[in-house]
């Protein structure tokens, strides 16, 4: 990762950027998930579809019920790969057509406000939501070309960390969840977001106690 | 997902050595199962099973195994997964039972895969030439008398 | 990784797009989700066959009807805190256990995921950052924090679903 | 590993022992048929099995019937999740230093039983698990002068009857395992007992006038 590639995007951002990054929005929040007719086509459940059914009785694909152990875990996996392999699919097509770009224009200006880190650091914000370790390795190579102080990289850091490599985590682990869920699968992961920042501000306004402490009291050790 | 190999915890350990597995699985147990699936297809086919069955019937019943029971031992000679997948097969239509499969299965591991592990094995350690065609006999030998012993204990 | 920069040179169509990602997600799914998924359903099948699970249940019952959850809940934020797929997998054995149910699940969801793999992530985020270590244990408690939080949050969203 | 300081020597012993033993009870299949509680340290059972897809169909995903490839494939799917979970717990039992433990047992017993030095110890443990790994580092032994080439030849002999004892047996002869008639381990114990057989052969028949 060289420090120019870093510091900024040599992608333009395009109106398909946007365009990508709103469908995939609308398509993992499950909205048009009940509609009627083609609109159906733009979403994840609708598309990810069913497994057949074996026998009358059969109810769920290979798998059937009363499994247990290693074998039953194995069969469950395997009924996830199919939303395992879509959900990855669209993203890479999403990221390709540079709707994570875009996002990442929208996010810079709100880092300082929402985090209170510089908004340089939007391209390894989203690079953290897809690989643990390209963020955390863009985050040190920000520190060290001075883009951003040691506290600001603890506050990043603590963003990063609390459900790291968040877009990938979720839409492959937490596929085994989704069928489960009581709600639209994007609102778990809005709330993952949110606590991410929340969670950011907290060691924010920690780093600041501490400072205030050091700072009147500098002989304290 | 960075591919890390050395395990930090209890977690990873287990998550490492089952990946492993799962290769292991795909990679070679499959393929020579599939393959052994496929001899036992064609020898049925053919009618040859059956013929086999005959000629070799007199000597597997020392063993207390029908006459088919050498594919088996024959398969698995050239690979332990197509030994195992001939030895399934088998079972699965009939011709062999559960008693055969357990007096079987120590015959066919001592047996196993001898032309992959002469090589992998008695060549890669440096055993002398002239040793490898005895250690070979010697093998096949001692795993046959293995399999004559067990059928008394299954 | 994250590839940003679209190649140079080779116009890569939708599809192929499409394709690296899927090839992606396979990797994924049985390099990563599948054996972890596989863990937490051994686990949970010692656990079930040694009566743990309900001891379990019994002794964190109190702490989390806190969130309105069954105290086994307690096992699926144990499994998350060693590996997201661990805890998923822990939270979907339990499900067809019938010790979890859908709600439940959902309120669990993105606390798995906010303390999730922490004792993984530790090392290859705070560590590969070179991030302060005086403060490692505050950001482990504060992502614990988190989760804990959005426990509540999800809770209140369930009512209006 | 990281490197153990005596302290924590003494402590990642106790662990490699428990480990090695719990790896033992759990492999051997004794405990298959234990009651309630100790049912979970067995390995057939921790596989679990496969749901049932119509109510009084056989479980698992295979049905009945099938041939040649496509049922040796759906065969070969029904593998897997035994072979993931018996990798698993070895490299679990290695990583808490169970073989290390193991290596330290056999060691003393390794010039009766097999004519050559206890330095083979670890060699002979990882041969348990990777044929390619133990056959390396038997020439490794020889080249460095730890055996000669006679022990050689019946260390080879010893590796060489079906490969690595423990992976093969857990990895391959599990397609087999719904089908014995006998606890699991006795085929193992048969196929290590032939082993040595083989070593000892070679040892005393064919190994005279090697230096």
């Amino acid at each position: 990762m060289n420090k120019e590639h870093l510091l900024q995007t040599d992608e333009k951002v395009t109106w398909v950027s946007y365009a990508a990054l709103l469908f995939a929005i609308v398509f993992f929040s499950g909205i048009f998930s009940t509609a009627k007719g083609w609109l159906q086509v733009l979403d994840f459940t609708v598309l990810q579809g069913s497994f057949g059914t074996i026998g009358e009785g059969g109810k769920e694909v290979f798998r059937g019920s009363g499994g247990t152990g290693a074998r039953d875990g194995f069969l469950f996996a395997l009924t996830l790969m199919p939303s395992v392999i879509l959900a990855l699919g669209v993203i890479s097509v999403v990221e390709g057509l540079g709707g994570l770009a875009a996002a990442q224009k929208l996010m810079s200006p709100l880092l300082k406000p929402l985090i209170g880190i510089p908004g340089i650091c939007g391209l390894a914000l989203i690079a953290s939501l897809q690989s643990t370790d390209a963020g955390a390795g863009m985050t040190k190579t920000l520190y060290e070309s001075g883009a951003i102080t040691d506290d600001e990289r603890t506050v990043f850091a603590t963003f990063q960390i609390s459900a790291d490599a968040t877009i990938t985590n979720y839409f492959s682990s937490g596929a085994a969840l989704f069928a489960f869920l009581g709600t639209p699968i994007i609102v778990p992961f809005v709330v993952i977001l949110v606590f991410k920042i929340v969670g950011a501000n907290l060691m924010r306004l920690y780093l600041k106690k501490v400072g205030q402490k050091t700072k009147n009291s500098p002989a304290a050790a | 997902m960075a591919q890390e190999q050395q395990p930090r915890t209890v977690i990873d350990a287990f998550v490492i050595g089952a990946r492993r597995g799962l290769n292991v699985a795909l990679n070679n147990i499959a393929p020579n199962v599939v393959m052994a699936f496929v001899i036992i297809q064609f020898l049925q086919l053919t009618g040859l099973l059956g013929l086999i069955g005959k000629v070799f019937g007199p000597v597997m019943r020392i063993f207390g195994l029908p006459g088919e029971a050498v594919t088996v031992l024959v398969s698995g000679w050239l690979s332990l997964g197509g030994g195992v997948g001939a030895a399934a097969s088998l079972y699965s239509n009939g011709t062999l039972d559960a008693r055969h499969v357990t007096i079987l299965l120590p015959g066919l591991m001592l047996i196993g895969a001898q032309l992959q592990y002469m090589g992998r094995i008695l060549i890669t350690a440096g055993m002398e030439s002239r040793q490898i065609l005895p250690t070979m006999l010697v093998s096949l030998i001692v795993g046959l008398v293995a399999m004559f012993l067990f059928q008394f204990i299954v | 990784m994250a590839k940003s920069e679209v190649a140079a040179g080779s116009r890569r169509t939708l599809m192929d797009m499409f394709v690296e990602g899927a090839r992606r997600g396979w990797n994924i799914a049985t390099t990563n989700m599948m054996p972890n998924v596989i863990m937490a359903f051994v686990l949970i099948q010692a656990l079930k066959v040694t009566g743990l699970l309900d001891i379990i249940g019994k002794v964190f019952g109190p702490v989390m009807a806190l969130w309105g959850l069954p105290g086994e809940a307690a096992a699926v934020l144990v499994a998350s805190f060693m590996s997201m797929g661990g805890g998923v997998g822990v939270a979907a054995s339990l499900y067809t256990a019938k010790k979890l149910s859908g709600a439940d699940i959902t309120v669990l969801m993105p606390a798995i995921f906010l303390m999730g793999a922490l004792v993984q992530y530790m090392g290859r985020c705070l560590g590969t950052a070179e991030v302060d270590s005086r403060y490692w244990s505050h950001i482990i408690a504060i992502c614990v924090i988190n989760a804990l939080l959005a426990m509540w949050v999800m809770r209140a969203i369930l009512i209006f679903f | 590993m990281p490197q153990p300081t005596s302290q924590d020597e003494k402590k990642f012993e106790i662990w490699g022992v428990v480990a090695l033993i719990l790896g033992v009870v759990v492999f051997s299949g004794l405990l298959t048929k234990a009651p309630g509680f100790w049912r979970a340290f067995d390995f057939t059972n921790l596989v679990g099995d496969f749901g049932k897809i119509v109510k009084d169909a056989a479980p698992g995903f295979r049905g009945s019937g099938g041939t040649a490839a496509r049922d040796g494939f759906v065969f070969a799917l029904t593998l897997i999740p035994g072979v993931m979970l018996a990798l698993g717990l070895v490299n679990v039992i290695d990583y808490l230093g169970g073989l290390k433990v193991a290596e330290k047992l056999i060691t003393p017993i390794l010039r009766p039983i097999l004519g050559i030095p206890g330095s083979a110890g670890l060699t002979l443990i990882a041969a348990l698990q990777s044929s390619d790994a133990a056959a390396a580092m038997t020439r490794q032994l020889r080249d460095d002068g730890f055996i000669n080439q006679k022990e050689l030849n019946v260390f080879a002999s010893w590796q060489f009857p079906g490969g690595p004892p423990i992976s093969n047996y857990y990895t391959i002869a599990v397609a087999l395992f719904p089908y014995l008639t006998v606890p699991i381990i006795l085929p193992l114990i048969v196929m290590v007992i032939g082993k040595f057989a083989v070593a000892n052969v070679m040892r005393f028949a064919f190994n005279r006038n090697t230096k």
